[in-house]
This record gives structure tokens, C-alpha cells and sequence, in this order.
């Protein structure tokens, strides 16, 4: 048996809906069609009732969502893709996000965002929007890079008593194949080590995990061990993982697929330079998409977005440096 | 209502005395319709109002002492200082603590709706109360869109007051009445004068019984006029003597006491007394309230996770 | 209109064969209604279509290179290759390339209606197109609201095609008919029949006339069928047959040539000339766009600000 | 003469409006009544026809205000509160800062900010959104901190051809007065050297700049110098003069009054710790608001953020260290 990532958030929603009468599913196509990405897959067939057709109306779907929750639902909101979220923004933000410290009463919902570039998606259905997010207090913003992450993050995400911001990265859909679903995993808010080293650390998340994989495979053919730190959750962010990656390695280059002001990295490089300052045998670096618009065009695409190619450059120079 | 009246009269003076942190917002010439939606809703129901709703509110449910502790800061109320005047509530009581972005809180009713609904409460009804300046938010519309595809038990209240802090209703939107708005999303709509009680209950009690009947969303117009200015910080200059002589401006608590009279309900030695009772009520709850402790900064939690072990802990330097 | 669907064709064949990046999205059975938008506006005007118009972009007055490079990725399109297939337009000639939220073009058409009549501008139009789908917006309900305020010469064109992506109209909204919705801001409304070529040129000219006369914004809802997925990768199961059979269902292309030689304004070999020297067109244009130079990125300057002094180098790693 | 910061706008708005046809004012309240805060007093009347009250629809607002900009007009748009912002945040973000990367046709549109705390006024109407906007390509997001700057930027902001973030602090609107306006100011992107000094370099913005000063003043008196830098616009963010400041003091203290993810003083730490590590004699620090909404209480408020007590702490510690 072979499952994806996209089969595993499948699983995961059938699971949740299987095992918590509250779980309900909302949003635009998910129900007869099973959604854009068929993330929701005969999902509407098994639970009547439960996955749920939206409008085009991604305000009222996350201002739906709290009410529901108030009234001790636990609702899992599917973004047709993440950019979208732009237009629910104020209601996750303000609403969902403030609900729990204003009064007490929880929030447990889950906004799914399909996100990250794609070859020939544009500057419209490529976002990754994890920062934005994670800047608000009062939600939680998970990143899962590994189909046994997908399952098992996503399930936690329902479980969570609080507002959950899953981006799942529409490049891993396919891409990315395990075995067989995880029947265990670390808790949320623990960052992975996805391959230890001791010449530099690489802390990447989502997609980028595996370009950073690539890379430690890539270098350690000229001799260099990467450790590549796999963040999990953005928000929280496992600042004690990642220092004592750092303080095995000296070296750090934190890479993100999203843009170059502030954002993942920014928060990373300040944690350790702060906290970990004298781990550090070389400067930190950081490596971001350019600061333009996501390009529609393959070929610029794969220069606008960190890839192994210039992940592996960045880590030379710095190991060297 | 007249109890709302004196709670919002006094929390004036409390604002303009400077013992009031931020501002104070009235629902003067409003309460005629503000307790017509708030006193006939029952125990299950849900509850949205607004800045101008503290007739609704108390006739809801919500104590003096709530409202109280919420514009004076206590620590003791239900928001502990965390947030203030008119952002309060109880929601798992069904009394939705707005946010300030208007038209926001529609569709926070219509997931409590469809949650109950879900959970085989039927009978239920929620009502939402905004402005006529609400109504041209997005918000609005995808909310009272949604509810009609769902067939949700929402009744939407507009207070059409002729003004959106300073800005007139014919800036705000080009229909003849916003009623005109109710086929467009498949809804049953309702006029009404929103300074007559009698009407407003009657038109209110026609519209929650529909939506609770299963007639689906109800929106209700109420024509009426702020008699007081957007917040008290605001002396109202824009609003034109044509207007305030209008019958429109009269006040909707002299109306309600004429009717009273009329009907023989009340003698007006009764309704000066229920004022005198009220005023003592009110007077009774600030007094408690002043001597209830502010919140402390240094017992604060500052955690704004349910999940407290997902909070995160920033030891690089924080305030 | 034939040109529209010629092209549309090639586009899909293009994309069968794996030659185009990303989605291609057709108009088929929306050809009569686009077409019919797109040349009755004139020089000055604004248009703003959306994924289904590639009939009303051509009478527009886009060219077959301009939808061909764009599609292509070439470097030489008015994109660059920096935004694809229906994402095209340009701004200074009065043709609004869309964003993908839907209903967010519509409030940039009024910013265009707007300056222009500050400029002293006056007798335009300015055209937005949506599907039913989009109506469920709140951008689209700011924006025709917007429109109302300032009386704006917009013309709204709602293309009802019964489904947005797989969400049958059931699910969008629950009023009898979209138009309903035009008295409850304030605007005119029409209906047309979309598929109906001689239908559509009446019901649009005299919306377009309307608007450009003073009337304020128009609200145009056409009923039709899309006849193809939301997208190339998708085969559209979940459109019925019944739908199929409907009178919608039927080509609009079909019946505008029933309509040509009934009319006597064309016989059936002229008809088929026309398809024949389109055919043609767009071959051209697709063979001269394949060996045009995709975008080269280290030829690119990555900068996103019309100040280049201000966009940010960044000497941190950057790929 | 004497002239507040809130003064200082309404006059750069009216010399605008004097100067350039192509200026025109559209928000909510801004017309007869003047604005909420009255940052366009009389306006209405100065320049019939061309300050607009605007419906309640921020989304419709940003959008009109793109295509007027199409149309060659430079609008300016007044949100009655920053945090409304998040209502019209895609136009912004999608429609905005995207038209020239795609089409090279500019969008010179100014959207004024009200915006950051003060007393009293709780979770919606304290909010500090210049990091949120920074992320995004194609904006420019100005910060200013004086009458002055905030008298030129945002006549700058007018002349400038993309789209800017005007992030003007209600704190500052009574709280700051000058002289006279200035006739002349640094150009948008440069920061400025608000003390110089050379024991510490703390680096703010907008309201904090103030603070700093305060903290400046009172740890002389302990024989520190301190040096404030103030970053005027955060996007562009003058690197150069921050390092340039980091080499004098060799300290680095990032403070703003945002969330604790993210935002300006990552940036800020991220930069220098990046290309200035070698310059730094001490880990570099940074200060931010707590990570909860902002309180409407003044008791809770005023420790929420940070202030002259809680940054003089940071600075006294980093000093020592
Ligand atoms: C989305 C949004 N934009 C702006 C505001 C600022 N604001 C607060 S109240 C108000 C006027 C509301 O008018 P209306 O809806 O008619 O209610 P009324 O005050 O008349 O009761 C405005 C513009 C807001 N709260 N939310
Ligand atoms: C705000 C927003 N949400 C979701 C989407 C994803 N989306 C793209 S097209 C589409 C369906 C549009 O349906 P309709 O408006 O009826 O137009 P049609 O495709 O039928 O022509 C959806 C949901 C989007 N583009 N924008
Ligand atoms: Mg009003
Ligand atoms: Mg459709």
C-alpha cells in the first residue's frame, strides 16, 4: 500500500468525522465533487449531512465556523487554496482568533489552506501564508512536510481546543508518498529532526523541508553533514530544537518558500542570534522567495522560490564562511 | 427599556466625569426596538446585538452588573477588563460578544444556528442587530446569503437610524428601503417604525415566530433616528433640526409611555416609580462596581491559547 | 464569437498535449453573451471579463496574439510570462486584467468610471463580468453597492450558468432569480436569455445605452449552461443530463447561426468560411507564439515597485 | 505656532490637494464631519467634489481607489481605524501591490493607517499592522514618528508611484508637537538618527521611537549613551543606517510595539545578525507587545506594550551583558 499526502488529509478528515460527532466539514466544493483537490473524497457520501457545500463566501465560512464552535462544534474549513483566505482574513484574525482570551470560550476550528507554489499556478494560487497568521495571537499555525505528518497533524489540529491555521502544501499532494498512515507521532509544537549532521543546520518546514533534504543528501557527497530541522509548527515555534540543532552544528541557514520580509526566517535567525548568539561559529543566513509576486511561468517560478539548487549554494557559502 | 435608558445615562455621566476608559455609545431613541428583539427571545436562543442594544440586552438577560463591570474595567466582569463597553457577552449562553468590525457577528449566529440545528435543537432563533452603515459591508451580504441557502432560523434586525456616524443613509446605498434588500436573497422582509413600541413588538414577535417556525431568515428594517451623537465624544452637529422634528425623532420612551397610558397597562405615577426603581438599581450596581478591583496586570495570564502548553514563552525580551 | 471558440479550442488541445503551464478555462456555451458585451463597448470604456470571455476580450479588442502569448507564457505578452492564460488585460486601454478573488474586479471598474468623470470624462461605460458564483461575494456587494452611491455608469453582467466550479446555483443563493436583487440596491435590472445571440445584443445595448445615458448602474443576469468543466481537468460529471437536454444546454454558437441565415445575413458557407479563415488566424498566431523566447529569469529584475530606488535588495541570501 | 502630528497630516493632505488635481480623499466620515480623528477638517469644503464619504465597505474602497489610480488619479484612502484594514486587506495585498509586477502599469494609492495603541481602546481599535503589509511585494509601508515626517512622508507618500501603507499612530495624533512644518526631510527609505550615542543602539519606529528617547534621557543620566535609531519607513527598511548605528555600539535593541512573531523587530534582528554578526558585542534583543490581543484596560494596556520602564529594563540588562 502506497498513500500521499493528499490521501493522508483525507484520512485524517474521515478519521476526525468517524471518531467526533462535532467534527463537520465547510467549504466551496467539497462535498458531492469531494473538493478541488479531492482532499474530501466520498467523504460527503460517508457522513451526510456533515461536509458541507459553501458559497463563494470565505468570511461568513469562518464566521460560520466560530459560531459553530461556540456551540461546541469542532468544524474544519477548506480554503479552495490558501490565497483565498484573504477575503476570510478579518473573521480568523479578530473573530476566531481573540474569541478564547476575550471570554473564555474556545474555538476549536481548523482552517485548512491548500498553499505553496506549483508550477504554472501564479500569483494567485501560490501563497503560502503561514507568517501572516502567525503574527495574531490566539491560533496555531501548523506546516506538516511528511505524509505522516499531514495525518497526524491534522488530527491533533481538530483535537486542539483552539483556532488551527493547517497549511498543507498543494506541491506535496502528489508528490509525496509513506507506506502506510503513522499510528504514532510527536506532540504539536515539537520540531523533527529529519536528518541529524553536524556541519550545518538547515531549519526549513513544508515543502522546503525536502529541498533541504536534497541538499544534506547532495553535499554529503562532498563530505559535509547537514542537519536538516524540520519546524512542524511555525506557530508554535520549537525554539529549543532548533538551538540545539544550532548548538551541535555552529551554522545556521533557515530557509523559507514564502517572501523575504520578515516572515519564518526572520523570526528563526532572531530567536537564535538572541537566545542562542554564542552557538553561532558563523553568521545566520537566511534564504526566501524574491520579493515579487509568485511568476505563472515555470521558469521563473523556479528561481523565484528557494530549491535545492540554490539552497545548496547558500549552505556552500556558509559553510565555508 | 427604561432601565436601559438610565444605564446609558449614567454611564454618560460616568464618561463625562472621565471615570470611563474609552468610549461610551447610547442606544437612546433606540430602545423601543432594541427590547421588542431582546425581551422575546427565550432561553436557547441567540443573541447578537449591537453598540445601541442595551435595552436588548438587559431584556435578554444580561445583568446591571455585567454591563457595569464591563464599561467600568472590574475585574470582576465578564470580559475582566480585557475588553470593554459594548464588546461583552456570554456566549455559551447564546449572547454573542461582538467584535467591532461590523457585520462580523452575522455569521457567528448563523454557525450557532446550524450547530444547534445539527445537534437536533430545533424551535431556536437567532437575531443579529446592525446598523443601516452594516449593511454595505461584505460581511452583511455573504452572512444573510449563507443563512438563506441554509434556511437558518436568523431574524436580522436593521436599526435604520439615517445615519452611519456622520454619514447620511443616501451614502450609504441607493435603494429605497433597505427592506427592498430581502427578495435579492430569498427572505422574508419586514417594515417597521422603530420608535413605536407597540409596533416593534408586534413585528419583532411576528418575525422571531417565523424564523422559529421554520419560515427560514427574517430581516426586519426599523426606520428610526440616534438621538444622541455616534459616541458620547460626539456632539451630532450633522444631524439636521428637519430631522429631529421629524416624527422620526421623537423619543420612543415618551411614545412607549403614552401607549402605556393609553392602554390603561400603567398609570404615569407607575412609570415614574419603575424610573425611580431603576434609577436606584443602577446607582446600587455602579456604586458595587466602583469598589470592585481592576484587573492586575501581574495576575494576568497574558495567554491567549486554550491550549496553554501551546502558548508560546518568549524568553527573548517581552514587556 | 466563433473566433472565441476557436481559439478556446486550440487552447484546450494545447493543454491535452501538455503544452500549456497551469489551467485553461473555456467559455463554451457563453460565447453569445461575452461577444455581445465585448463589441458593443467602445474606445474609453472599461472592461473588466472574467475566465469565460474570450469571445467579448477578442471583440474587445484583444488581439489573438495578446490571448496566445499570455496562455503561452511567451516573454513577448503583455504579462511576460509573470501571469498566465485568463489573467490578462491591459489597464491603460481600459481592459482590467482580473485577479483570481472573484468579485474583486468589479470595485476597480467604479475607481475607473469614477476618474474618469473627475476628469470630466463623460458617455462611458465601464462592463464587469461574474458568474452566478461570484454574487455570493461580499466584493461583489460592496462594489455594486459602490456603484449605486455614486451612480456610476457600471454595467454588471451576471453570467448564470447554473454552477460555480461544482456547486449547483441551489447552494449560491436563494432568491427565485439574481435580478431580484437589483431593486435592493438601488439599480436596473434585465434578464436575457444567454445563449441567444439576437437576445443578448438587444438586452446589453440597451443596458449599455442606459448606463451610458445617465441611468446609473445596470444589472444584467443572463441564464445559460456551461457547456465544459469549471477547467480542462475537470470533466464536469456533476452537471446533469436533464440540465443537458434543457433549453440552456443548447449551443449558443448553434443557435446565433440559425439565427444568421434565418436573418438572411449570412448563408451556411459563409459561415463556415468565417470558421475556416479563424481556424487559420489562430493557427498562425500559436505557431509564431511557440517560437517566441519564454521568460529568461536571470533577465528578469525581480522588482515589484514602479520605484525601483525603493524596492529592497536584499544582501541577505536570497535565491 | 504650534502644530500637532495630526495637524501635520491634515495639512499634507490639503497641500496635496492644492498642488496635484490628480489627489482626491475617499473614507468614511471624511467629508463634511471631517473624519473621525478630523484629519481632513474642512477639506470637503476647501476642495468640493474631491474629499468622498465613503459606505462601509473597505473592500470597494481599495478596490475604487486602483482603479481611479489606473485611471491616472493618486487617491488617498483614509481607513477609519487600522485595524478595519483587515476588511479590504485582499484589494490591498492582491489587487494593489500586484498591478505594476503584472502589467507595468503603476498604482500610486496612499492608504492611511490609523493605527497603534492608546488607552481604553481594546483589540480592534489598537492595532499596528505595518508588518502584515511589509511581507507582501509591492507596498511601501512608512512609519513615522514626528510632526514632521509625518507632515513630508506622507506628501511623499502622494508623489510616490506604488502603492503606500501609512501607518500614522493615534498616540502620537495630540501627544506630539512641533514648531512649524518642515521644508525639507530625508528621502522616503533612509532612517534616521533620532540621539545619536554609543554605548546602544535601539532601533524603533513610530510611537516607540519615543519611548526610546525617554529611556535614552534617563539611563544618561546613569552614563549610558544611548543611540535611538528611528526606521521611518519599514519597507523599505535602511539596513545601512542600522548597521551603521550596530558598528558605533556594537548592542542592538529591536523594539515595536506589535506581536511578538514576526513582524519589524525580527526583520530588524535577522538583518543584523545576518550581515552585521561580527559588529555585535552582546547577543541582539528585541521587545515587543505581549502575544494576546490588546487590552482595553489601561492597567493591562500599558504593560501589553512596551514602554519606557520595560525598555529601559531590556537595555540596562543588555548594557551589562
Ligand atoms: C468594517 C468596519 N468599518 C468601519 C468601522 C467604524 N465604525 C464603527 S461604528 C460606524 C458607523 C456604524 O453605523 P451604523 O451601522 O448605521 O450603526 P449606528 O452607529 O448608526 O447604530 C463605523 C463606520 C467598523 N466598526 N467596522
Ligand atoms: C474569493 C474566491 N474564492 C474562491 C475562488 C475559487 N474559484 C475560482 S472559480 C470558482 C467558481 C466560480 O463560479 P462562478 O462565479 O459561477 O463562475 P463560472 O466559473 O461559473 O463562470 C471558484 C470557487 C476564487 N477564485 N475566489
Ligand atoms: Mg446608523
Ligand atoms: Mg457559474
Amino acid at each position: 500500500m502506497s498513500i500521499t499526502y493528499l490521501e493522508a488529509i483525507r484520512e485524517a478528515q474521515a478519521r476526525a468525522l468517524a471518531d467526533d460527532p462535532r467534527v463537520f466539514i465547510y467549504g466551496q466544493d467539497v462535498g458531492a465533487f469531494g473538493g478541488a483537490f479531492k482532499a474530501t473524497k466520498n467523504l460527503a457520501n460517508e457522513y451526510p449531512g456533515r461536509v458541507i457545500d459553501a458559497p463563494i463566501s470565505e468570511d461568513a465560512m469562518i464566521g460560520m465556523a466560530v459560531g459553530a464552535a461556540v456551540e461546541g462544534m469542532r468544524p474544519i474549513i477548506e480554503m479552495q487554496f490558501a490565497d483565498f483566505s484573504t477575503v476570510g482574513f478579518n473573521q480568523i484574525v479578530n473573530q476566531a482568533a481573540t474569541l478564547h482570551w476575550r471570554t473564555r470560550v474556545s474555538c476549536p476550528i481548523v482552517v485548512r489552506l491548500p498553499s505553496g507554489g506549483t508550477s504554472g499556478s501564479g500569483p494567485f494560487h501560490s501563497q503560502s501564508m503561514e507568517a501572516l497568521y502567525a503574527q495574531y495571537p490566539g491560533l496555531v499555525v501548523m506546516t506538516p512536510a511528511t505524509v505522516e505528518d499531514a495525518y497526524s497533524m491534522l488530527l491533533e489540529a481538530v483535537a486542539i481546543d483552539d483556532p488551527v491555521i493547517f497549511c498543507e502544501h498543494k506541491y506535496l499532494y502528489y508528490h509525496l508518498k509513506a507506506d502506510r498512515l503513522p499510528t504514532e507521532a510527536l506532540p504539536t509544537g515539537k520540531a523533527a529532526i529529519a536528518r541529524t549532521g553536524r556541519d550545518l543546520s538547515i531549519v526549513a518546514y513544508s515543502a522546503m523541508v525536502h529541498e533541504a533534504l536534497a541538499v544534506a543528501e547532495e553535499l554529503s557527497g562532498e563530505g559535509w553533514e547537514i542537519e536538516v530541522v524540520d519546524l512542524r509548527s511555525v506557530k508554535p515555534l520549537d525554539t529549543d530544537t532548533v538551538m540545539a540543532s544550532v548548538a551541535r552544528t555552529g551554522r545556521l541557514l533557515a530557509v523559507g518558500e514564502s517572501w523575504p520580509w520578515g516572515g519564518v526566517t526572520a523570526e528563526v535567525v532572531a530567536r537564535v542570534a538572541s537566545e542562542g548568539f554564542n552557538l553561532l561559529d558563523a553568521p545566520p543566513q537566511r534564504l526566501n522567495a524574491k520579493d515579487t509576486p509568485i511568476p505563472y511561468h515555470p521558469n521563473l517560478w523556479t528561481v523565484h522560490r528557494p530549491t535545492a539548487r540554490s539552497i545548496a549554494a547558500a549552505a556552500r557559502q556558509l559553510l565555508r564562511s | 427599556m427604561v432601565l436601559g435608558r438610565v444605564l446609558d445615562e449614567k454611564f454618560a455621566t460616568l464618561y463625562r466625569a472621565g471615570k470611563i476608559h474609552g468610549g461610551v455609545f447610547l442606544g437612546r431613541g433606540q430602545e423601543a426596538l432594541s427590547v421588542a428583539v431582546g425581551m422575546q427571545l427565550q432561553p436557547g436562543d441567540v443573541y447578537a446585538p449591537l453598540i445601541r442594544d442595551q435595552a436588548g440586552r438587559l431584556a435578554f438577560g444580561e445583568t446591571v452588573l455585567d454591563a457595569a463591570r464591563t464599561y467600568m474595567g472590574s475585574a470582576l466582569g465578564p470580559m475582566r477588563g480585557r475588553d470593554g463597553n459594548v464588546h461583552r457577552g456570554r456566549p455559551k449562553a447564546g449572547y454573542i460578544p461582538m467584535i467591532s468590525h461590523l457585520g462580523s457577528n452575522i455569521a457567528v449566529v448563523n454557525g450557532a444556528l446550524l450547530a444547534k440545528r445539527m445537534k437536533g435543537q430545533n424551535g431556536v432563533v437567532g437575531a443579529a442587530c446592525i446598523g443601516e452603515g452594516a449593511t454595505s459591508t461584505g460581511a452583511f451580504h455573504e452572512s444573510l446569503n449563507q443563512a438563506a441557502i441554509e434556511c437558518l432560523p436568523l431574524v436580522l434586525v436593521v436599526a435604520n437610524n439615517q445615519f452611519a456616524y456622520s454619514t447620511p443613509a443616501s451614502r450609504q446605498f441607493a435603494c429605497e428601503a433597505l427592506v427592498d434588500k430581502a427578495p435579492g436573497y430569498g427572505v422574508t422582509g419586514h417594515s417597521v417604525v422603530g420608535n413605536d413600541l407597540v409596533q416593534c413588538l408586534a413585528v419583532l414577535r411576528g418575525a422571531i415566530d417565523a424564523a422559529r417556525n421554520g419560515g427560514g431568515p427574517q430581516f426586519v428594517e426599523a426606520t428610526l433616528l440616534r438621538l444622541c451623537g455616534h459616541g458620547e465624544h460626539d456632539d451630532a452637529g450633522y444631524i439636521s433640526q428637519e430631522h429631529k422634528d421629524s416624527p422620526l425623532g421623537r423619543d420612543c420612551l415618551k411614545i412607549a409611555e403614552e401607549q402605556l397610558l393609553k392602554a390603561g397597562v400603567a398609570d404615569s405615577d407607575t412609570v415614574r416609580q419603575w424610573r425611580n426603581e431603576v434609577v436606584l438599581e443602577v446607582d446600587d450596581a455602579i456604586a458595587k462596581v466602583q469598589r470592585e478591583p481592576a484587573p492586575d496586570p501581574y495576575q494576568e495570564d497574558w495567554c491567549a491559547l486554550a491550549s496553554r502548553h501551546l502558548q508560546e514563552t518568549h524568553s527573548h525580551l517581552e514587556d
